[in-house]
């Protein structure tokens, strides 16, 4: 023993001198730091995607339909609410959000007596960190989710302008994987999706690679899934929660990915094509995707199903206004001749009224499914429109459609802005012509699929926004033909509406074409109907109004497709079909069942 | 000191040694028939300078029927780690003790006997109980064991919880038409 | 009050063997009677209120944050807050987080030893609704079914802070005289023992551990 | 025309006769939906002639104040016969075009006139038929040029 | 290796049965010993634990790989940051990702930064339990100003949940450095302190000294790791023989000493504590300040680790922490396996030098070989 160790100790003596470390009130004195993972907030953009139940390893959080929550599109109308007798803050719901709605506050005090009361909805509940402006949130370089989408192979745009093979190559079966893997499986896109695909489901098949429990799960709502995997609206893209800090997931392209690892002659066997018949007889007017699908799902069910197709070949609008770059006909015709293989019939080259009487076809059916579509285009309505050099976009791509020679020559314009209006002007780029669009309004207003308009500039077509034909005159040359247009000013609609353009009778130009195509919109064209049974249907403008399950007021009618809804694209159009082969059953047999 | 392939190619004259598979750089795993188990522990032991165990679990293949052991051995010297497997029936599972080895080994006999029901003979205080008290079910590591179940069952959760899947929400209120069928399509 | 204990008969402490039986009290726990003059209760509570003896077993996760409060940085002791290593001198007991069933047990019996006036504090979310371990086959869900609990304090890890303001909350509570969760466990003693008993299989102490 | 009354007598007459324009087009129209909608069109006419009487009874004001947008498609599209086979689009246009030649004749009434109340019914008058117009020009837009 | 303790015979009158825990009978966790004596004297020492079994390696078989990474730190409550770390280092060796070298470093400087609060803690520990409380308050209360930096740097006190498979949550926030050397500094003077009055106390020293001898030939058979086998002689430190992170970039010296008692132990680890704060200094000043933190992860909540096994181990305060993995191609760990410390320590090694001892001296004892019971059931 040292006489140093015996005194050392005593130097504590000397620590008595320095300023106390004990803080003096309990919360005040020590706010949480600014990244504390506290109590959650969560904001008004969020969508109750419910991804962070999903990650939740508490099982603490819980999804509650909030009371007073306005109706969004692409919202569950659910939102968070979180147990406090689960949660232990680890944040991952705030690095999984979706919306980045979610975080945290740097409060944490909460003391009660009662051990119920530890609930809260995150966001709606009035809770006394509501307004914390601090505590955790994610940071901008850390991710638990996959932001950006694969990417597709696809045409360049000089090889696709050269020729009409098929511009997007579709995924490979890793890339299809991948891009499917970035899917959250949160399901805010099925109701998006106007048939209500099993979209979440179809997706995670991608993932596990298993195509056949996929293509049963893509008929189990639309029997058209290779044409929808190229060219659906996809309306379900635009809701896809991953499209809120990236890309949304290419749900088109992995539907077109189960669809292309099966080969039709395996549809048989792994979708079946068992038909128990029932006895009973639905006649369907119209061979496109409408009354294809109605005549699909009637054909499960058991009904003998006959089409009625004005045409030479079934596919609608699908077969003569979408041309072959963007569907080719072998990919549609895998959709059709499953469908026909079941035993569907058709009846080519039959107009309805011309060839069969409409009260024919009422009178030997059990019931009828009516889906013409639009296929009357809209005429311009200007002077000199009737100049032989003034062409129809849907006829130009009926012409191209049926191998014909639509004869466009090698300067086109092209007014409007739909679909057609955009394959129509992508069908002349083929055909070698230089091709100007002529829009009434902006880029952003255009109806037709971003990705159109997207490929058709890539491939060269000019785009004149806010420009209105005014009139068309004769040119110096009899094959050509100009057209007068003027500006447009944009003004707000006070209903919320796209903005309408006005005409600026100041700003006036000319150009000369050596052909106009026109592709503004269309009507459709109902005169077959008698005016006894049409006086007993409800109409709204030029569309049916049609009641629930599709049908009409004349009680063995059902009306879908673009004659009937007003999105006017094959998905709904599949849909009313699919909805209405229901409506007819349950007309039928009183029953859903079956 | 050879490298650990050469050096288990070497026992492997007197061993059943196989699926070697080399890990990383200071870590290989091997396979030993359960009769060879002990000795060749005892042997890398002493003579080939793996002295230290760090752990000896169990993997429940329960789809293969079988209990794999893991004993992780470590060379000081070598700075490398040797896993070796042992392969044991699930049902009646039986290993000998090598708590004669290394002293903390007869710890985790106990785990493992608590825990997966394995049996090791002669190792002390083996039946007694280790982490549980009066635990009255099948052993708690076995996959066939459900312990979300359990503690439902056991110990229950508080009320007052309820949840919806988005989609299954949306569905009810946005298109209920569409809900009650089967569909027909795809089946 | 006397009728009510001996209405319900003698406890049986089936648990123990036949010769420990008589080694340990069959009797039941009685409930506390607050002093008929107001005034003096209210003071005496004043008096308990303010000298809060923790009983230093840390259950949990929750014991590590026990160890700040105590020391020279949140210094619990300037609130009448002290740990006491046993549970004959202590009055306040901290369920420091989840309890596992062996714990549980060990639980039980410190607080039946402990003194009355006594108090049970919860630590952390897993004696609310089972926490991080809700799904855990060794840890029990909801505390309150086996003991009386007094206060709860959400968290993981409640910060030494709002431990302290849990102090003070129970303080305020006790001088309120509402702090009864010892009289709710003798007024409900049958129902909080079976609950007990259905989750500690080996059940070998007495029925209560005076 | 002398006093507000006679104007909104005038007015009303107005409306009737067009309420009558398109029921009689919607007798003759061979399609179901467009007698509808021709139907349609002379209820909103008998609508308007309800607006008016009900100025006349003193129930509401005109108010030429506010500023009502014109769209202009009427300018710049051709005439359009009414025809039996009328089709939506045509039928649009004839109601755009006869709105805005009401519109026409109460501006102009409106300019030739003095007394500055009846100015100001002429005014309203002149707006209440451009709104009427715009009706029509809005569901023209929506209609017909939904790819335009 | 096992030698049993000589049995001894209870109806004899000449032994006590006493139960010491499971209140904490050293500073951190429950457990129990159960000491028989002859006077003060113990002859024989059972160890009990379980008290904070959760089923950890249960419950990580049915939660998803990003799901476990919140639950892994509650497996040592004092030192959660080495069980983050580690399991973050066995999915990232199955799933074959490189976590960026920046998120290394923050690993590194979080890891070191644990260490030296863990030790803090347990000097207060090994304080007190000789009777020396005004080390605990002060190391205590200095050990919560690291807290107060892991609560600015990951947002929680005691369970950061920081080090996640794939890099780090986030960067470290402005001024961090600046407040991490301060804090630093006065830890630094805080342990000049300790010296003086725990390690130069003449009560400490005759307490300690020789007690709890741990031979040179059982540290292998026994399996003991860490400072309580650097205190028998052994230059085997993690760090220096199998260089995880950024530790074969930091500059340390390996702290060996020979006696192998209570206080030999407590040397080492007062000596590391110093080696830490120079690690964590060189740390602060040669860490990247940007580039990425967190390498490019696949969706996690379907995240599929393929099928393999590997073992990973770090040097925490107690000695080789290891996380063993097992996984089946699945969403889901097949198995894992914690390897901690004190299961050794706290067991095997504790049943055979208790023998001997005072009853006094047990908890200084238990102290000495520092061991959580929470790593040990888990």
């Amino acid at each position: 023993m040292s006489l140093k160790d015996l005194i050392s100790p005593f130097y504590v003596w000397q620590r008595a001198f320095e300023k106390p470390y004990t803080q003096k009130r309990p919360i005040e004195d020590r706010p949480g730091a600014p990244r504390y993972r506290g109590f959650h907030m969560n904001s008004e953009d969020c969508i109750g995607c419910g991804t962070c139940e999903t990650i939740c390893q508490n099982h603490a959080i819980d999804m509650v339909p909030v009371e007073g929550l306005e109706q969004r599109s692409g919202d569950s109308g659910l939102r968070p609410r979180f147990d406090y007798g689960r949660c232990c803050w680890c944040a991952l719901c705030v690095d999984i959000c979706t919306t980045r709605s979610l975080r945290m506050s740097n409060h944490y005090a909460w003391i009660t007596e009662d051990p119920d009361a530890f609930h809260f909805t995150a966001g709606t509940d009035a809770m006394p960190w509501n307004q914390n402006s601090l505590g955790y949130r994610r940071d901008d370089d850390y991710h638990l989710l996959v932001h950006e989408r694969i990417d597709m192979q696809a045409l360049g745009a000089e090889e696709s302008v050269a020729g009409f093979d098929e511009v997007m190559k579709g995924y490979t079966e890793e890339q299809a994987v991948l891009e499917a893997d970035r899917c959250v499986e949160c399901g805010i896109c099925v109701a998006t999706c106007p048939a209500h695909m099993a979209i979440p489901d179809y997706i995670r098949a991608v993932r596990q690679r298993d195509y056949e429990a996929g293509l049963r799960l893509l008929y189990e709502t639309n029997p058209f899934s290779s044409t929808c995997g190229r060219i659906c609206t996809h309306r379900c893209e635009t809701v896809c929660v991953m499209g809120y800090q990236g890309d949304p997931i290419a749900i088109r392209w992995l539907k077109r990915a189960i669809v292309d690892r099966v080969p039709a002659e395996r549809y048989r066997e792994i979708l079946g094509d068992e038909v128990v018949e029932n006895g009973r007889k639905v006649g369907v007017i119209g061979a496109g995707p409408g009354g294809m699908s109605a005549a699909y799902y009637l054909r499960r069910q058991g009904y003998a199903v006959t089409v009625y197709e004005s045409q030479a070949r079934a596919g609608g609008m699908l077969r003569y206004g979408v041309p072959s770059y963007r569907l080719p006909d072998d990919q549609l015709d895998k959709d059709l001749e499953y469908i026909r293989s079941l035993g569907v019939e058709v009846k080519f080259n039959t107009h309805i009224g011309r060839d069969v009487p409409f009260r024919q076809l009422i009178e030997d059916y059990d019931a009828l499914f009516l889906a013409v579509g639009l296929n009357q285009p809209s005429a311009l309505r200007i002077q000199g429109e009737e100049h032989p050099r003034v062409l129809s976009g849907l006829q130009v791509l009926d012409d191209v459609a049926s191998g014909r020679d639509p004869g466009v020559g090698s300067k086109v314009a092209v007014i409007g802005g739909g679909n057609v209006a955009m394959d129509a002007a992508r069908v002349s780029r083929r055909l070698g012509a230089d091709v100007t669009v002529l829009y009434r309004r902006r880029i952003e207003d255009m109806p037709a699929d971003p990705e159109e308009i997207h490929e058709s500039q890539a491939e060269g077509c000019k785009l004149v926004q806010q420009a209105i034909p005014v009139e068309i005159k004769n040119a110096a040359s009899t094959s050509q033909v100009t057209i007068v247009w003027g500006e447009a000013e944009m003004i707000a609609d006070d209903k919320g509406g796209r903005p309408r353009p006005v005409l600026q009778e100041d700003r006036m130009h000319e150009e000369t074409y050596d052909c106009i195509i026109a592709a503004i919109g269309q009507g459709g064209q109902l005169d077959f109907i008698p005016a006894e049974y049409r006086d007993r249907i409800e109409f709204k403008w030029n569309k049916f109004v049609p009641g629930e399950y599709q049908q009409t007021g004349l009680p063995k009618l059902f009306v879908g497709g673009d004659i009937a809804n007003s999105r006017a694209d094959a998905i709904s159009a599949i849909e009313d079909g699919h909805h209405a082969a229901r409506g007819i059953h349950r007309f039928l047999t009183g029953t859903l069942d079956g | 000191m050879a490298n650990p392939i050469e050096l288990l190619q070497r026992f492997g004259k007197n061993f059943a040694i196989s699926e070697i598979h080399e890990q990383k750089a200071d870590l290989t795993f091997f396979k030993v028939p359960k009769e060879q188990a002990v000795r060749l522990l005892r042997e890398l032991r002493d003579d080939a300078g793996y002295t230290h165990l760090a752990f000896l679990t169990n993997i429940d293949w329960i789809e293969k029927g079988i209990f794999t052991l893991t004993y992780m051995l470590h060379n000081y010297d070598a700075r490398h780690s040797l896993g070796m497997h042992v392969d044991l029936e699930r049902d009646n599972a039986e290993m000998q003790s090598i708590h004669g080895l290394w002293a903390q080994a007869a710890t985790y006999q106990r785990e493992l006997r608590e825990m997966y029901g394995i049996r090791f003979p002669g190792s002390p205080r083996l039946d007694e109980d280790f982490c549980l008290e009066g635990w009255d079910q099948i052993p708690p590591m076995r996959k066939e064991f459900d312990t979300a179940a359990f503690s439902l069952e056991r110990f229950y959760s508080r009320e007052g919880r309820g949840t919806e899947d988005p989609r299954e929400h949306m569905k009810g209120l946005l298109y209920p038409t569409h809900t009650d069928e089967p569909s027909s399509g795809g089946q | 009050m006397d009728t009510q204990k001996y209405a319900l008969g003698p406890l049986l402490n089936e648990g123990l063997s036949a010769e420990d039986r008589d080694l340990f009290s069959d009797a039941r726990p009685v409930p506390y009677e607050p002093y008929p003059v107001a005034v003096v209760e209210k003071f005496v509570n004043w008096v308990r209120a303010n000298s809060l003896w923790l009983l230093a077993f840390g259950t949990g996760c929750g014991a590590v944050e026990l160890n700040p409060l105590m020391t020279a940085r949140f210094d619990a002791y300037r609130m009448g807050v002290q740990m006491r290593p046993t549970p004959r001198q202590s009055s306040v007991f901290i369920i420091g987080g989840y309890a596992s069933v062996k714990t549980l047990k060990r639980i039980i019996r410190s607080y039946e030893q402990m003194q009355g006036p006594k108090f049970v504090v919860c630590l952390g979310i897993c004696p609310i609704n089972g926490g991080m371990y809700w799904d855990s086959y060794n840890t029990v869900n909801k505390f309150d079914e086996y003991l009386p609990v007094d206060l709860y304090i959400t968290g993981c890890m409640p910060r030494p802070e709002v431990l302290m303001a849990g102090v003070l909350e129970l303080k305020k509570k006790i001088m309120e005289g509402r702090a009864d969760g010892a009289n709710r466990y003798v007024e409900n003693f049958d129902w909080y023992k079976a609950n007990q008993k259905r989750v500690i299989k080996d059940w070998n102490m007495p029925d209560y551990n005076w | 025309m002398h006093t507000v009354d006679e104007i909104l007598d005038f007015a009303i007459e107005r409306e009737q006769q067009a309420a009558d324009f398109y029921s009689n087009l919607a007798e003759r129209a061979n399609s179901a939906w467009m007698k509808e909608m021709l139907l349609g069109f002379s209820k909103e006419e008998m609508r308007h002639k309800g607006k008016l009487k009900s100025v006349k009874l003193g129930d509401r004001l005109l108010n030429a104040d506010q500023h009502v947008q014109d769209l202009k498609i009427a300018d710049y599209l051709v005439d359009v016969e009414p025809a039996e086979d009328i089709s939506l689009q045509d039928a649009l246009i004839v109601a755009m075009k006869r709105e805005k030649a009401a519109y026409r004749l109460y501006s102009d009434m409106a300019r030739a006139i003095d007394d500055p109340e009846l100015k100001t019914m002429f005014l309203g008058l002149a707006q209440e038929e451009a709104k009427h117009k715009l009706y029509f020009e809005v569901q023209y837009d929506d209609q017909i040029m939904r790819d335009n | 290796m096992f030698e049993p303790n000589p049995p001894v015979d209870l109806s004899s009158g000449k032994y006590l049965k006493l139960w010491q825990g499971p209140q904490h009978p050293g500073i951190t966790g429950n457990m129990s010993l159960e000491l028989t004596t002859c006077g003060d004297e113990v002859v024989d020492c059972k160890t009990h634990v379980g008290y904070l079994h959760r089923g950890f390696e249960k419950l990580m078989e049915r939660r998803t790989f990003i799901q476990n990474f919140p639950i892994v730190c509650r497996i040592a409550v004092p030192e959660p940051t080495f069980n983050e770390y580690l399991y973050a280092a066995v999915v990232e060796e199955l799933a074959g990702i490189q976590s960026p070298e920046r998120a290394e470093w923050i690993r590194t400087l979080n890891l070191e930064l644990m260490r030296l609060a863990s030790y803090l803690m347990w000097l207060g520990g090994i304080g007190a339990a000789f009777g020396q409380s005004t080390v605990y308050q002060w190391t205590v209360t200095h050990r919560d100003y690291i807290l107060d930096l892991f609560e600015e740097m990951t947002g929680a006190r005691v369970y950061h949940m920081y080090i996640v498979p794939g890099g780090v949550r986030g960067r470290l926030p402005e001024g961090f450095e600046g407040r991490c050397h301060e804090v630093l500094n006065r830890v630094e003077k805080l342990l000049r302190d300790v010296e003086k009055v725990l390690f130069n106390n003449v009560v400490f020293k005759a307490r300690t000294k020789g007690l709890g001898h741990i031979p040179r030939e059982m540290v292998d058979p026994y399996g003991i790791t860490g400072p309580n086998q650097r205190a028998a002689g052994f230059a085997r430190d993690l760090r220096k023989d199998a260089p995880y992170l950024v530790y074969d970039q930091l500059e340390f010296d390996l702290i060996t000493a020979t006696e192998s008692d209570t206080y030999a132990r407590a040397w080492v680890r007062y000596q590391e504590m110093h080696q830490g704060i120079r690690m964590l200094r060189q740390c602060l000043d040669r860490m990247p300040k940007d580039g990425p933190f967190q390498a490019r992860m696949p969706n996690v909540l379907h995240w599929q680790v393929p099928a393999g096994e590997t073992y990973a181990k770090a040097e925490c305060t107690r000695g080789e922490y290891g996380y063993y993995l097992v996984t089946d191609g699945s969403e889901y760990v097949r198995r894992v396996h914690v390897r901690g410390p004190s299961y050794t320590h706290a067991i095997a090694l504790m049943e055979k030098l208790a023998v001997g001892t005072n009853i006094a001296d047990i908890a200084g004892l238990m102290v000495s070989l520092h061991t959580y019971p929470p790593e040990i059931e888990r």
